[in-house]
């Protein structure tokens, strides 16, 4: 037997208005459990807080219903309320009064007795409501971030600024990721690896941040505050503490491998860094390629080497560590065209290449060293072709979506072609050119201006005759039949999100949409959250985007993150899935369905009719779960039930609407 | 002998009668929503009683079954639209499960108007408001629902007054004497 | 057939399930989750007159009810005491002073108190077990130039979990050649007190049978009253002169329902106070 | 040799190498042509098992029971098989608690009438979906033309008419529950029946109790139902349940679909804990 | 005194005036006592009904009171005595048997149970003799003469054509008095019914005392399911469980059928339960009907109508029980106290 208090509110005439709220108050009299009624003008109000408090202490009330406005309004409010009162916060059922009864039904009758069933719900609801706790989740005040390009860096460093350890967990052996590939970045035409290096120096030297390259995340377990992460650190093969990056060892190796840094256009060594300015600025050894490591034979680097840094027995690391926050920037790759499209030689002309080829080809350090040389006899192109939109906007065979960057960057190619190739001819195949930026139609209207020449249209068909690259196409503007013969064709191709990206989210329960992009937690208002608490999004993970969009969101997603590393406890939602471990058979149906990954098996042992049994059974994560209540559902025998939104309270709200 | 009280006679719809209805609706979007139709002092029929659950994900069939069991001529269960749940994924299942209820309930001979199935998004106030007025505009058409509910517990033969109820309360019990 | 004669079948009554209305006059709060009650008929009586150890089926109108033993009367008041384990204890929890509820009964035969007149008497109890053992404990001391030594072996497993805190610190330990003995199953920090479980904690006590003089009364949950019947065999006693309370499988308190038979025997009729050598007769599922 | 004496010379053999703790199959009854199911752990009473056509009942659940006290032996046919992966799928019992026998199974006949059983007009897998040996060969049978023509038939049916079928339906029943305790998808450690608290389904035998009890037991096995019929079976008062799962299965086969559930171990979830973004819409 | 089989429907229909009659009948296809009247076809050649005449005295949801909450708080508790006058009219003599045994129930040691007693005071009951027996029927196993049962207030021996009519009681007699417009003078020889199904009971309660712990509740429990179809068909089954409902400040105490098959029967608050296996509660329902009644009350619980026999999912035969323990190597322990 509950005692159950009722707070009726007139909101001045909004509710009185329309709704008879005596009337309501006299039938709440009589509802069973209920020893209290109060009508109020404005219980919101101060006066009539201090009243609500007052009675509920004069009557011994233990629970409580307001009439009143949407509970999304003031649920807050009287939950803050009863916070000072003997009341558990969570003892609270709002009948919303206003929002949808009085202001939207004018028939003072109907909308009484309407506003009574209401009132009669939620005392059917609060009578069988239980008091919940919130817990107190510490924060571990560190956060990790995945992915060492430019907004995994950016967020790392704006994260370690604010005084939190941060680590970076890098798979190449290099932080820097697709930018320090490129040559130079539009609309400025700064060099690249002139802004992005210094970034990776200073993250490698920030006291804060402690860089895992050639590392990958292992396993995941925890909830925001609380992620414990194990992190995989690939074996090397050389001591980090011994070697000074002098790269003898490089000179030696005997072991020639395709360079993937150079986009396969040149050749590495066995023991490599991925490029002069890497960071850290030490080499590992390709376990795979590395000739000693295969056949036993060789061990140059070793002998060369004078610090003794090589360990040929060297092996995977695994650490364990706790983050309070995670940041994805796990970026992007570009999508594999080969396959999709055979028409463009499907791979087998050396002189068809991507942008990222195209990059490396004018950069100065690249395998050219910064001459426009074509692949195959490595002579000048006088004629090039940039195809866009190749993967993008072609749902037949790529992606639907617009990787949003190659407007511009295929503007840039032909810019850059235009500049280093002044006899040189440069065709744009495009299906629409967007540059929306600042700078970035200005860019453009250069590029025209250099005399590159746009066609709007897909190309059909590349074949070759004799070393010519023939590109059949449609200019769709003229609609005539156009055929132009290039020395090298630019691919400007689809991103597609990284690889291994659907294996490492759903170690984190982090939602992706159809294309493996990962989602955010509201596409305008939460741009760089996810729906798992605690973990944030930076970069292109989450969708392509260019250097400045990517910088940005870094920032945003290390305020967040900072935001969280601030507090030292969070306060848990307490209405959340509990298991009743009696009833739960473990089969894990429960598992399947919820969206947080919040839901476990685990075995345990009861004591049953005087024998220990162990079985399976359900289990939260509290700090997971969010209360959607999905698993109650699955739930046959009703184990699994929601806090706050019990079966029972719902079965007798539904009863009280009924038969009340 | 048996406990079947057959409904037939309510074929004929009593003099005014209301259709009673019960909505479920997900906090974030329909319940958003019916609170912006009172914003907007949006006009619609008081026949429908909101009762909020977090998510439509969180709609057991079970709570269906009670509410018709027990009065309702009609039951309504709105959540987001799919893909904008704010769970991730609870309208996904919700819609896969009231799709199976609801052929199953119509299958016993439910009109089908009487349980339905809504997405209305927080924004969606207007869709709100016409969902609810041709709902129970449905139902009205239908008439109160013919359903075999349960033994008339609650009509009791001839009251006795307050005073007389009390005599009615038995007699102490008391044991015999107590032998050693 | 020796031990202690216990009358069996000796409950009665008329319109058994209809209850009457009561009035709850007194709450006291007796641990966390165990409270009593003292109730009152509406006109301020007593509900209905008792032996020690029957029982009432006591709950509300609205939510169910249950069978408790009487654990303290009056000629004003019958008292039951509650601990929260179910639906329907739930909500006798949130009851209030000036509450009604319903009651019926007295159901159940009692507790043997002419026969054991003349004895040592030996309560062991642990737990909620307490109360039903209470009602023979305050006969006994009411009654105090008919009975010999009184020991009280009560156990929990936590110092919260003890029941009648006052009574059995400050008011029993004064009673005249009254021993109170208490143990906690684990340590607690609330706890300066002896640690163990009820069976090896009564073996340390060293209480024999006194040659049939000394009756020992057991109430505890299914492994208490097994592991402390077993001590008690092997210190000799006789198992007619051990007594137990089966009222926790009483259900509609009048032998009709079904639940309570064991072998041909219904808790509510006979019982539910039996000799552990009449239990032993039974066909008995625990 | 007879699937009858493989059954009983493998039993033997199972039971006395101690593979198998116990053995489950069927015994002959009191009355002609009646079988009971037989639970032996003694090699000797092997001989007491027998298999002919009179073999009515599953024997899947009783697995459960029994998986405590060591590994189980027991015949399967398709029916009997298809409870037994729905056992394992529900983490009930692991493969490796059960020895399974597997005999190709005729279809059962009905020992008054001696007409075949409906469960097995209707059955569509009468060999065994797992097991890991055979006594005798598979079977071939004529696999029922329509599968869900009962269904269609009540479809058919004018909606009052329907309403007034399902409620005489509900008017009979009894409760005692024997359709979920034959059923080896229910395996909820309390039934929801028995939740006092929520209080689903009151105490009272009347119309509405019984709905709920029946819309609900359907609802809550129709994305597991192996379709052995034993619950229609099995009814003292011979209610027509195969109509109402079978009208969940038809549904989850028409709009996700093809269906047919524990056919096999490595099965994707049942499609009422999964989605698939290009479900039908209907609730726009 | 003889009735004519021909004179059944008009008996009936002038019976059935001012009072609930009922009588076996295939209702939607179960076959149970159903109110006599228009659209209802008795079924007289029908052994056993599916469900039992028990209903009529205990149905399977009885209310027992009503409460409700006054003006001032305070709750009132209001009775009322729904039971009525009423026939039953062809039971046959096994379900006879089956209310002497819960008339003991019921009315006897201590406490009498006022809806049973109400119920049981307005019942009229006529039984039919058995000419014929049905495959599962083993009532003359159990003490039952198929042609007699005393207690019945008339009983109608199946002569053939014609019943031969016992007035039993003055409850009879009385209503005899009314019937001369169907009856005649005369007598008739009793058809002698064949029994196929037969038990051997000697001995039997007593050796179970000494089975309590044998292996063979185990052998049998096994493959019980635990339905309750045993017990909501048995004729004698009488437990109950009291649950109540409420509306806003209205409710209603009720009792139903409950069976001891069921795991939750014995459940105890706290979790506890005495009986959690399916051992435990076949062992108990069979002991109950064979042994632990007997002791308590004289009689077997069981009056061998057959029903659980042939609605018994798993076959789970209490003939095949009884015969087991017949053939059981145990010397029959002498009554316990």
């Amino acid at each position: 037997m509950s005692r159950i208090g009722v707070f009726l509110c007139y909101c001045g005439s909004n509710i009185a208005g329309t709704v008879d709220v005596e009337a309501v108050a006299e039938m709440a009299r009589s509802l069973p459990e209920v020893v209290y009624v109060e009508t109020n003008k404005y219980t919101c109000s101060d006066p009539g807080q201090e009243g609500v408090k007052n009675a509920i202490i004069e009557k011994g009330i233990d629970r409580v219903v307001v009439g009143a406005c949407s509970p999304r309004m003031h649920e807050p409010t009287w939950r803050k309320l009863l916070a000072d009162t003997p009341v558990n916060p969570y003892m609270l059922e709002v009948a919303n009064l206003r929002e949808q009864c009085s202001w939207v039904h004018k028939d003072r009758e109907v909308a009484t007795a309407k506003a009574i069933d209401l009132v009669k719900m939620a005392v059917a609801k609060v009578a069988r409501l239980q008091p919940l706790h919130s817990i107190e989740i510490p924060v571990h005040k560190k956060a990790l971030v995945i992915g060492g390009g430019i907004a995994g860096m950016q967020t790392a460093l704006d994260i370690a600024d604010a005084g939190f350890q941060v680590t970076i967990v890098e798979r190449e052996t290099s932080l820097g990721g697709k930018m320090v590939m490129l040559d130079k970045t539009f609309p400025t035409m700064d060099c690249s690896a002139c802004i992005c290096t210094p970034k990776m120096s200073e993250v490698g030297n920030h006291p804060n941040i402690t860089v895992k390259s050639y590392s990958e995340v292992e396993n995941v377990s925890g909830y925001i505050g609380n992620f414990e992460v194990t992190i995989r650190e690939k074996a090397k093969f050389i001591d980090y503490n011994l070697c000074t990056g002098c790269g003898a060892c490089e000179t030696k190796c005997p072991a020639k491998v395709t360079n993937a840094f150079e986009q396969g256009m040149s050749q590495r060594t066995a023991i490599y860094k991925m490029f002069p300015q890497a960071v850290p600025a030490k080499p590992v050894i390709d376990a795979e390629h590395c000739l000693k490591l295969t056949t036993g034979k060789c061990g140059v680097c070793s002998k060369v080497c004078p610090t003794g840094a090589i360990n040929y027995e060297d092996e995977d690391k695994l650490t364990t560590e706790t983050y309070g926050a995670v940041v994805f920037a796990t970026g992007y790759k570009l999508i594999d065209w080969k396959p999709l499209y055979p028409e463009y030689g499907g791979g087998k002309y050396e002189d068809v290449i991507t942008g990222l080829q195209f990059e490396r080809l004018v950069n100065a350090s690249g395998p050219t060293e910064g001459h426009v040389l074509r692949p195959s006899d490595r002579t000048e192109p006088k004629s090039v072709v940039i195809i866009k939109c190749v993967g993008s906007r072609d749902p037949n065979k790529g992606k639907a979506y617009c990787s949003r960057a190659c407007c511009m960057y295929s503007a840039k190619h032909a810019h850059q072609y235009l500049d280093k190739v002044p006899d040189g001819k440069c065709y744009v195949f495009y299906m629409d050119v967007r540059t929306p930026g600042k700078g970035y139609d200005e860019f453009y209207m250069n590029t025209l201006h250099d005399g590159a020449q746009y066609i709007r249209g897909r190309v059909s068909k590349i074949y070759k005759e004799g070393d010519k690259l023939i590109c059949k196409g449609e200019d769709t503007l003229t609609s005539s039949q156009v055929t132009v013969s290039a020395d090298m064709v630019v691919l400007e191709t689809a991103m597609v999100p990284a690889d291994g990206i659907d294996e490492l989210a759903a170690k984190f329960t982090v939602g992706r949409d159809a294309d493996s992009w990962l989602v955010e937690a509201h596409a305008k208002l939460r741009p760089v959250e996810t729906n798992t608490a605690g973990i944030y999004l930076a970069g292109t993970c989450q969708g392509p985007k260019d250097i400045p969009d990517s910088v940005c969101q870094a920032g945003a997603a290390a305020s967040k993150v900072i935001g969280l590393l601030n507090k030292d406890a969070l306060q848990s939602n307490p209405q959340i899935s509990r298991v009743n471990e009696t009833l739960c058979q473990g089969d894990g149906a429960c598992v399947n369905i919820c969206p947080y990954g919040a839901i476990s098996i685990v075995e345990k042992q009861f004591r049953e009719n005087s024998r220990k049994v162990v079985r399976p059974v359900a289990q939260v994560n509290p700090g997971l779960c969010q209360g959607c209540g999905a698993c109650t559902v699955t739930c046959r025998a009703g184990a699994m039930d929601l806090l706050g939104y019990t079966n029972e309270s719902i079965m007798r709200e539904v009863d009280a609407l009924c038969q009340w | 002998m048996s406990v079947v009280e057959t409904n037939e006679a309510a074929a004929q719809v009593p003099e005014n009668w209301e259709p009673k209805i019960i909505a479920f609706c997900c906090h974030w979007c329909t319940y958003t929503g019916a609170d912006l139709a009172g914003l907007n002092r949006m006009n619609y029929p008081a026949n429908v009683r909101v009762l909020r659950i977090p998510c439509s994900g969180r709609m057991n069939p079970q709570y269906v079954i009670e509410a018709l069991n027990k009065g309702c001529d009609g039951v309504l269960v709105c959540g987001c639209h799919p893909g904008d749940c704010h769970y991730v994924t609870g309208n996904y299942f919700a819609r896969r499960r009231m799709m199976i209820f609801k052929r199953l309930l119509e299958y016993e001979g439910l009109e089908p108007d009487r349980f339905q199935v809504r997405w209305i998004s927080g924004a969606e106030a207007g869709k709100f408001r016409d969902t609810v007025m041709s709902v129970v505009e449905q139902v009205r058409a239908l008439g109160p629902l013919n359903l075999t509910r349960e033994i008339p517990y609650f009509e009791l033969p001839a009251v006795p007054d307050g005073e007389e109820a009390f005599d009615a309360v038995p007699e102490e019990v008391v044991p015999e004497e107590v032998s050693a | 057939m020796s031990g202690i004669e216990i009358s069996h079948g000796c409950a009665k009554g008329e319109r058994p399930l209809i209850p009457q209305v009561c009035r709850v006059v007194e709450i006291t709060q007796e641990t966390p989750d165990v409270k009593s009650f003292r109730l009152q008929t509406l006109d301020g009586k007593k509900p209905f007159d008792c032996m020690p150890g029957q029982l009432g089926m006591f709950g509300l109108l609205a939510y169910g009810e249950c069978m408790f033993v009487v654990s303290a009367q009056s000629d004003e008041w019958v008292q039951f005491t509650v601990k929260k384990v179910g639906l329907v204890t739930e909500q006798l929890h949130a009851l209030c002073v000036g509450d009604e509820v319903s009651l019926r009964g007295p159901y159940g035969n009692w507790w043997p108190t002419e026969g054991c007149k003349g004895k040592d008497m030996l309560f062991i109890a642990g737990g909620i077990g307490l109360p039903p053992v209470r009602s023979f404990l305050l006969y006994c001391l009411e009654h105090r130039e008919d009975f010999g030594r009184i020991d009280l072996v009560y156990s929990g497993s936590k110092y919260d979990d003890l029941v009648f805190k006052e009574q059995l610190f400050e008011i029993w330990p004064n009673e005249p050649d009254m021993h109170v003995h208490v143990s906690l199953y684990r340590e607690d920090p609330q706890w300066s007190g002896d640690i163990g479980y009820t069976a090896p904690y009564l073996e340390t006590l060293d209480l024999g049978p006194e040659d049939g003089n000394r009756v020992a009364v057991i109430c505890g949950g299914p492994s208490l009253s097994r592991t402390c019947r077993e001590s008690l065999v092997k210190a000799g006693f006789d198992e007619g002169n051990i007594i137990t309370t089966l009222e926790m499988r009483m259900k509609c308190g009048v032998g009709k329902c079904g639940r309570c038979n064991m072998g041909g025997h219904f808790i509510c009729l006979d019982g539910p106070i039996f000799t552990l050598e009449e239990i032993g007769r039974m066909h008995s599922d625990v | 040799m007879t699937a009858q004496d493989t059954i009983r010379a493998r039993a033997r053999e199972l039971l006395e190498s101690g593979e198998v703790a116990s053995f489950v199959g069927w015994e002959a009854g009191r009355f002609a042509n009646q079988t009971t199911p037989l639970i032996i752990s003694d090699p000797a009473d092997a001989d007491k098992l027998v298999f002919n056509e009179y073999c009515v009942n599953t024997l899947a659940k009783y697995v459960r029971d029994l998986v405590p006290r060591g590994k189980v032996g027991l015949v399967v046919r398709g029916c009997d098989s298809r409870g037994i992966v729905r056992l394992i799928v529900d983490q009930v019992i692991k493969r490796e608690d059960v020895y399974l026998i597997g005999v190709g199974c005729p279809g059962v006949i009905d020992r008054k009438s001696g007409e075949p059983l409906k469960k097995c007009t209707e059955c569509r897998h009468n060999n065994p979906v797992i097991c890991d040996e055979m006594a005798g060969d598979e079977v071939a049978k004529d696999a029922p033309a329509d599968r869900f023509a009962e269904v269609r038939e009540v479809e058919l049916m004018a909606q009052p008419e329907r309403s007034r079928y399902f409620e005489s339906i509900y008017a009979k029943c009894i409760r005692c529950y024997a359709c979920r305790d034959v059923c080896p998808c229910c395996t909820c450690r309390e039934c929801f029946v028995d939740a006092r608290r929520e209080n689903w389904v009151g105490k009272q035998n009347n119309v509405a109790e019984n709905r709920f009890y029946g819309l609900t037991r359907v609802m809550h096995i129709g994305d597991r139902c192996i379709e052995c019929g034993e619950c229609e079976r099995v009814c003292p008062m011979d209610l027509p349940l195969m109509k109402l799962n079978r009208k969940v299965i038809q549904d989850l086969n028409d709009l996700f679909g093809e269906f047919e559930s524990s056919m096999s171990l490595d099965e994707g979830p049942e499609p009422l804990i999964t989605y698939d973004l290009a479900d039908r819409e209907e609730f726009m | 005194m003889i009735l004519n089989k021909k004179n059944l429907t008009p008996l009936l229909e002038s019976m059935a005036a001012g009072r609930d009659v009922f009588v076996p009948a295939r209702v939607d296809g179960v076959a149970k006592f159903a109110l006599f009247g228009e659209g209802v076809e008795c079924a007289f050649d029908l052994v056993n009904t599916t469900m039992p005449p028990k209903d009529l005295l205990f149905p399977q949801t009885q209310k027992m009171y009503h409460f409700d909450v006054d003006a001032n708080g305070n709750y009132r508790i209001r009775e009322y005595d729904e039971s009525r006058e009423q026939v039953v009219f062809g039971i046959r003599p096994c379900d006879m048997r089956s209310i002497v045994c819960l008339d003991e129930v019921f009315l006897t040691k201590g406490f009498v149970d006022e809806f049973y007693a109400n119920a049981r005071e307005k019942l009229l009951t006529v039984c039919i003799g058995c000419a014929s027996a049905a495959e599962t029927c083993f009532c003359e196993s159990m003490g039952v003469d198929p042609q007699a049962a005393p207690n019945a207030d008339i009983m109608l021996q199946d002569c053939g054509e014609v019943y031969r009519v016992l007035a039993q009681t003055p409850k009879g007699e009385a209503e005899v008095a009314n019937w001369a417009a169907f009856v005649e003078e005369g007598d008739a020889e009793p058809v002698a019914c064949e029994l196929s199904l037969a038990v051997d009971m000697d001995g039997v309660v007593d050796k179970l005392e000494g089975l309590y712990d044998h292996p063979i509740w185990e052998n049998l429990s096994i493959k019980c399911l635990n339905c309750g179809t045993c017990t909501y068909v048995c004729p004698t089954c009488h437990c109950f469980d009291i649950s109540q409902d409420m509306r806003r400040k209205d409710g209603v105490r009720f009792r139903c059928w409950d069976s001891c098959m069921f795991s939750e029967y014995t459940m105890m608050a706290g979790g506890h339960n005495p009986r959690p296996e399916k051992l435990e509660r076949v062992r108990n329902r069979f002991m109950h009907k064979l042994n632990f009644f007997e002791r308590r009350y004289g009689m077997s619980l069981c009056v061998g109508c057959g029903r659980c026999v042939e609605k018994c999912p798993v076959a789970l035969d209490i003939t095949r029980l009884i015969d087991d323990i017949g053939a059981c190597d145990v010397v029959p322990v002498a009554q316990a106290e």
